[in-house]
């Protein structure tokens, strides 16, 4: 039962908002029930993919079932960080108690943050990382290691030998978060037979994805890896299959939705990093509910990361990362 | 020895794509003449004034001004010498007003601003001094083409001009406004002004002009005193060949069953009020009346384009009010308005296309659907050749013709399948006199053939001749209907104005 | 020797002057790709190009009907992609109705994912031809309103659940060795060029483009040229977003979004002009052609993904002033 | 009684036709959301709104200029994204080099920024006044190519280390109780207002995009006005991105990619025509804050985000259904 997720497992980094910091595993479990029907504001960049959705459930459920008020606003893209601080200050304006913020840009936020912390108002990031120091409380892992667990995992399995070709697909050119994946990966990979032989920005839409993907296999017809975002994963899969190329171009994605799952499950694709993105949604709000309430909190948390594969499927819970089947998108939790 | 001269050409020469427009043409104008350019359509004549007054530049030549060679490169330079030119094809913007038009590019300035207050001001003045009744707050927009040509006039009168140019600017006014500029005209010569003049009516040169040079196929034939000109030797001269009458004799057989009635027609927009009329089978019906009169808004309210507000329009027995072109010229009407370029022509579309854009939905089809390319192409052909485009290329862009040629193209909407009412607004605006004998030629031979014609002219003489009967309007109202002996210049001008003068 | 080199420019300038810019940058782009990368030039590739073109080509054709009658349609990006998850869910719901009769679900899927495209294409229509609003700003709204549908409709989680079969057909088939998506193109685009160029009702869209009133006083009803063009050019754009569907095996809210000015340059470099009234269909489908060539081909030649946005940009521009140069040749020649 | 209301009616119809339908919308919107939000019609809220439109406004403004003559352009966001990018790398290697002189270090940095936006402008000047590119393709290629730059410049990673008082100034600070950026709005709009409506210059933008032979003929340079007008265009959106630069306190690559049909929507609804030769400056400032304001007014109203993308998309297309109805009147007025 969704209801009752905790106590989960996170790891927790203390001095906080420092990914070099020593860190620790503990159990987080969340509050009963709030004391009051707080007003939450979440700030997304989008709603037009499953991965937010995912954190979307995350907030939702979470806010109803601690009981508080949730306006969910979301700017409608990567490309749209002026949309999103007006929303945030918009939100505020309207009466938000605390701010969570999967945020479009790493610096890009931190005046607005300052601001409204300057009203006493808590602000939570959660997913996507921000630098400034003003910051209440991070429920988030952050996107680099993401990349750097698919490209660890990838290097765990051909540590040496003969060179295996990975064409990489890390996402739109210049989204904070694709650019750390991109650094994680790289990174990840580092020292191993695993050879990332052409690295292919391009937007997340599939058709674009698509395109890439089959230029690709053009380009590199002893190809033995398609390795990038879950979009691509995707979309790789019916051209694998058309080409007859099933088993031998594997694929891995480097954060998980829906259609990534599926691939897992039907063996289509080899494996991909969770990041429990409804975990991560979920203690944002707990944290912020803490913060307004006087209460202990853990400032900087974020789930650990582990890598879903064929192999751990099974054993494999996804409620921690995607939203139900039929989810619809909530906006406001009453 | 060009010392004597204000402005002159020296083996002036202008290549357009494919075309030689100019051909070594040597011209000069003295001061205080006014020197009449006349030539067939397409002879050159707005390309030489173009390249005098710095709108286009030469291929080669040089141009002189009081000796000194000058060479403009663009109308503001030409203006800086006293050069300034009204063009056949107009300027006017049509978001700004009469005012902002005619000061545009030579505003009155007060420091770095605008002086809107002094241009108002003149832009009266001067439109009062040429005995134009138009408001000068109006957008240019909502003008008639008489009323934008009046507008243009304006434009090159507005400043000291040593040079001032004319391309046809009498082309549809009528001759009220034509006698106001021909009086000013008059006043510029004394100043000492000198004045180039292009027109295609021929009384025109023999009024105000002084010596004409006449061009043919962008060559200058010759350069003649005006007083040892007649008719005869200047058509001569611009053709090549001896050509007849310009009017042609016109024998109808008694009308036939009445084709358009209108009853008490009033346009919505009080453009016209209470406008009775009819045509018959085989008649040529005119329509006369000044600028602004209302002598097109009746016919465009008969063909669907003006909204109707109250009376009847009956085509061939059928009440027809309000219904729109389509349904008009599905039953046999055709309107030709008269603003080419605005209401009638696809400029950047090919001559060909142009001219069976009407019948196309009536085009012979293979098969029921399908357009026959060849015959399509072979009714083209025929077009052009009865109309006697020049140059005789069909694929050419309608843009790349000269004025009187897409006169021609418009022309030939109306044959291009069978009509039982024409409807001609202006139909010879720019058209040289070569030509216009052939459309009246032509017109004439549709009539006989029992088609129904109405002419609506700013050209009085048109009318009288071409015409069995003919209104003429005044204010928005039917203010006579003449035919016969009274079908003459004298009883229909005394028509034009409002007045309580008694009018046939 | 000499005079034969004279004649082959003389040649060349015909060409050119015929068949426009994009032929040669076409050759010259094969050129310069197949030096730069060895797997370029390969039958395979070139198959593989022809298909993915196939979607930009389609959406470009529809776009070029908006364009000769002087609008936009700005809102094909989202028709693709209404048509895209509206097509998939009931796709997916007719086949769990009745799993047996796949190609039954698979047609219902289609018309109602072409439908509901089209029903924008509709909206569109009606507001330019009778409500006289800009089509900028009516495609542009449009595009809006249909976006905000779609992703009500889905959430932005692709609709899964298709008959395999579906993108097996539509997306992957091939007939005769050639891919189903490019029969698709090739058989409305012959239907397309026989409506405008050998049916009556072609000249109109050229006529209404050009002037309008001209158009109206020869007896050509603007309002339902301008109509009919907003659907055909929506029932395109649905039509590939079906095609996408097929390709993509899921129902997607997020495709489609670079279609629109995709669409305008791939008409524009293709000559067909902002103004209305001057364009011609085959050289919309070299003009998508060259776009996906150009972006394939610096994929293969491994040009960097920031590098590949300037040449892009870079190539759009030389395209459009070559043509420029073209049309001062095809005036000297025509007169 | 009855005749006062028949007076008033009358009232609101003048001003309908003289003031268009956008003050209309903007009570209409003001009164709504102030229905549904106890939030909205509080003068911070105001203000706030106020402050977020001044970006769109500014952009719209230089985009009118474009449309004013017909054209368009499509670089504005890069040329934001590309002055926010260039100005803040130099701004920060300014402040690096002579820590102490912050104003000098600001000043560098922010005349850096919009000479780089500027360039934009420049390259699409040349291109459209002197090798005849259309204004469409001309820009949109180089917002690919500008784009391309501003993400190799930076890695796509932002740029931060600008001197704090550079946001505290521009981004945040006030004067006599009002933001910085809408004072630096409204003195551009009021210095806009007089270039436009009191010198010479101004008709000559209107006239080149009515009728540009007529210009030409009327002894105007066509060249020069649009050689102006592109340059006006981009050193408006640079400036723009300089603003915003210093509200975000990084230099990004990715802003404004929203604001090319954003701004060309503003301009629409303010009754500029996109055929050129249309539109009123103070207009189109009422087009920029009215489309900020319903954003702003649905947050606060808590409508969902994707019935907002609906809404926003209907907004558009009644406001422009509105403004033809107005136009009707205003031509019965008249006659
Ligand atoms: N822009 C152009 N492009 C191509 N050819 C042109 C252009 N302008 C004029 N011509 C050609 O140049 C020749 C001379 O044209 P011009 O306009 O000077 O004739 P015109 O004597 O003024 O005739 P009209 O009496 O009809 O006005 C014609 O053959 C015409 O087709
Ligand atoms: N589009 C328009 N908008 C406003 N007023 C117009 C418009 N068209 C015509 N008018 C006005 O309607 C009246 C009648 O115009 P109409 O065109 O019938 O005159 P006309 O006698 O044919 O004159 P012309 O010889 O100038 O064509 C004039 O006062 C004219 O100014
Ligand atoms: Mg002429
Ligand atoms: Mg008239």
């Amino acid at each position: 039962n969704a209801q009752d997720w905790f106590p989960y497992s996170v790891e927790s980094w203390n001095p906080p908002f420092n990914m070099e910091s020593p860190r620790k595993s503990i159990d987080y479990t969340p509050l009963e029930r709030a004391s009051k029907p707080w007003e939450i504001c979440v700030s997304f960049p989008h709603m037009k993919d499953a991965y937010w959705l995912g954190v979307n459930y995350g907030v939702a459920s979470e806010a109803e079932r601690l009981g508080v008020k949730m306006q969910l606003v979301e700017a409608g893209g990567y490309t749209e960080l002026n949309t999103q601080i007006s929303q945030i200050e918009d939100c505020v304006a309207a009466g938000a108690d605390a701010v969570v913020i999967g945020a479009i840009s790493f610096d890009g936020l931190n005046n607005l943050v300052s601001e409204i912390r300057g009203k006493g108002i808590p602000v939570i990031d959660v997913i996507n990382g921000m630098s400034s120091s003003e910051l209440s409380a991070k429920s988030l892992v952050s996107f680099g290691e993401m990349g750097g667990k698919a490209g660890e995992f990838l290097a765990q399995k051909h540590p040496g030998g003969e060179k295996v070709k990975v064409a990489w697909f890390p996402g739109p050119a210049g989204a904070g978060w694709v650019e750390a994946g991109n650094t994680g990966f790289i990174e990840g990979v580092q020292g191993s037979a695993i050879e990332v032989v052409d690295t292919k920005y391009g937007d997340t839409g599939k058709e674009a994805q698509s395109a890439l993907v089959e230029d690709a296999l053009e380009t590199y017809p002893d190809l033995d890896y398609i390795a990038g975002t879950a979009v691509t994963a995707e979309a790789a899969i019916p051209i694998l299959r058309s080409r007859g190329l099933e088993g031998d171009v594997k694929v891995v994605s480097y954060y998980f939705t829906p259609g990534v799952d599926r691939g897992i499950q039907r063996g289509q694709i080899l494996a991909a990093p969770t990041d429990s993105t409804v975990i991560q949604g979920r203690i944002a709000i707990d944290q912020a509910v803490r913060i307004l309430e006087n209460k202990d909190y853990h400032k900087h948390v974020g789930p650990a990361l582990y890598v879903v594969t064929t192999d751990n499927h099974g054993d494999f819970d996804k409620t921690s990362t995607l939203a139900p089947d039929g989810f619809k998108p909530v906006f406001r939790v009453e | 020895m060009t010392s004597g001269h204000l402005i002159a050409s020296r083996a002036l020469t202008r290549d357009f794509p494919g075309v030689r427009a100019l051909d070594c043409v040597d011209f000069d104008l003295k001061r205080g003449e006014v020197h009449v350019l006349f030539g067939e359509n397409g002879a050159g004549k707005s390309t030489l004034i173009s390249v005098l007054s710095g709108a286009i530049t030469p291929t080669s030549g040089e141009i002189l001004m009081e000796g000194r060679t000058i060479n403009p490169a663009s109308v503001h330079e030409a203006r800086q010498y006293g050069i300034s030119a009204v063009f056949q094809e107009f300027s006017l913007i049509p978001e700004l007003t009469v005012q902002e038009n005619v000061f545009l590019g030579e505003e009155m300035r007060r420091g770095m601003f605008l002086d809107k207050a002094g241009m108002k001001q003149e832009s009266g003045k001067l439109l009062e001094q040429l005995g134009f009744n138009l408001d000068p707050e109006r957008r240019a927009e909502t003008l008639t083409r008489a009323e934008q040509q009046m507008v243009e006039i304006a434009k090159a009168f507005r400043s000291q001009v040593s040079v001032l140019i004319l391309d046809e600017p009498t082309a549809s006014l009528t001759d009220h406004e034509i006698r106001q500029l021909f009086s000013l005209i008059g006043t510029l010569k004394k100043r000492g002004v000198g004045i180039i003049y292009i027109t295609h009516r021929m009384a025109e040169i023999y009024e105000i002009g002084d010596r004409v040079t006449v061009l043919r196929d962008g060559r200058k034939i010759e350069t003649m005193e005006v007083s040892k000109a007649d008719d005869e030797t200047l058509i001569r001269l611009m053709t090549g060949r001896e050509v007849g009458a310009v009017f042609p004799d016109i024998d109808l057989p008694p009308p036939g069953e009445e084709i358009l009635s209108l009853d008490r027609i009033t346009a919505r927009s009080g453009a016209i009020s209470g406008v009775s009329m009819n045509l018959k089978k085989g008649e040529i019906v005119g329509l006369a009346g000044l600028a602004g009169s209302g002598k097109s808004a009746a016919m465009q309210a008969a063909f669907g384009l003006l909204p109707v507000s109250s009376g009847k329009v009956t085509l061939k027995g059928e009440d027809m009010t309000g219904r729109p072109p389509v349904e008009m010229i599905r039953r046999g009407m055709i309107y030709l308005p008269a603003d080419r370029k605005n209401e009638g022509l696809m400029m950047r579309r090919s001559a060909g296309e142009n001219m069976r854009l009407v019948s196309l939905a009536r085009a012979p089809r293979q098969n029921g659907w399908f357009l026959n390319a060849k015959t399509e192409k072979q009714s083209v052909a025929a077009l052009a050749d009865k109309l006697k485009l020049s140059p005789n290329r069909p694929a050419r862009a309608v843009d790349h013709f000269s004025g009187g040629n897409q006169q021609k193209v418009m022309l030939a909407r109306s044959i291009a399948q069978e009509f039982d009412l024409i409807v001609l607004n202006d139909p010879t605006v720019g058209v040289d006199v070569g030509t216009r004998a052939s459309i009246y030629r032509f017109i004439a031979d549709l009539a006989m053939a029992g088609t129904g014609i109405i002419i609506i002219s700013s050209d009085l003489l048109e009318i009288i001749h071409l015409s069995s009967r003919a209104y003429v309007f005044s204010r928005g109202r039917i203010r006579a209907e003449v035919s016969g002996k009274e079908l003459n210049e004298e009883t229909m001008l005394t028509c034009f104005f409002e007045d309580d003068r008694e009018c046939a | 020797m000499e005079e034969a080199a004279i004649r082959t420019v003389s040649i060349i300038k015909k060409m050119f002057v015929r068949l426009g810019i994009l032929p040669f940058l076409l050759v010259i782009a094969l050129v310069l790709f197949a030096l730069m990368s060895d797997n370029f030039l390969t039958g395979r590739n070139l198959m593989n190009v022809l298909r993915q073109s196939v979607y930009l080509i389609m959406v470009s054709m529809g776009q070029m009907f908006a364009l000769l009658t002087g609008g936009f349609d700005l809102s094909v990006g989202t028709t693709l992609a209404v048509s895209s998850v509206v097509g998939a869910l009931a796709m997916v719901a007719a086949y769990a109705a009745m799993p047996d009769s796949i190609y039954l679900a698979m047609s219902l899927g289609i018309l109602a994912g072409i439908g509901a495209g089209t029903l924008i294409g509709v909206a569109n229509a009606v507001g330019v031809a009778f409500f006289n609003v800009s089509p900028f700003m009516m495609s542009l709204g449009m595009a809006s309103v249909g976006f905000g549908i779609a992703l009500y409709l889905t959430g932005g989680v692709p609709v899964y659940g298709m008959p395999v079969e579906f993108g097996n057909v539509f997306g992957f088939g091939s007939m005769l060795g050639i891919p189903v998506p490019i029969w698709v193109v090739a058989v409305i685009a012959a239907l397309l060029a026989v409506f405008l160029y050998k049916t009556p009702y072609g000249m109109y869209f050229y006529a209404v483009g050009s002037n309008s009133k001209a158009a109206h006083l020869s007896g050509i009803s603007v309002r339902k040229t301008l109509f009919l063009t907003y659907v055909l050019c929506a029932s395109l754009a649905a039509t590939t977003g079906m095609l996408l569907t097929a390709r993509l095996d899921t129902g997607e809210a997020n495709i489609g979004a670079s279609m629109p000015l995709e669409s305008i340059a791939a008409c524009v470099i293709a000559g067909v002009s902002l103004r209305g009234g001057i364009g011609r269909l085959e050289n919309v489908v070299l003009g998508g052609l060259f776009i996906a060539l150009v972006q394939n081909g610096m994929n293969l030649a491994r040009i960097e993904s920031y590098l590949q946005t300037v040449v892009l940009g870079v190539l759009l521009i030389l395209a459009v002033v070559a043509d420029q140069a073209r049309l001062r040749l095809v005036a000297s020649e025509k007169d």
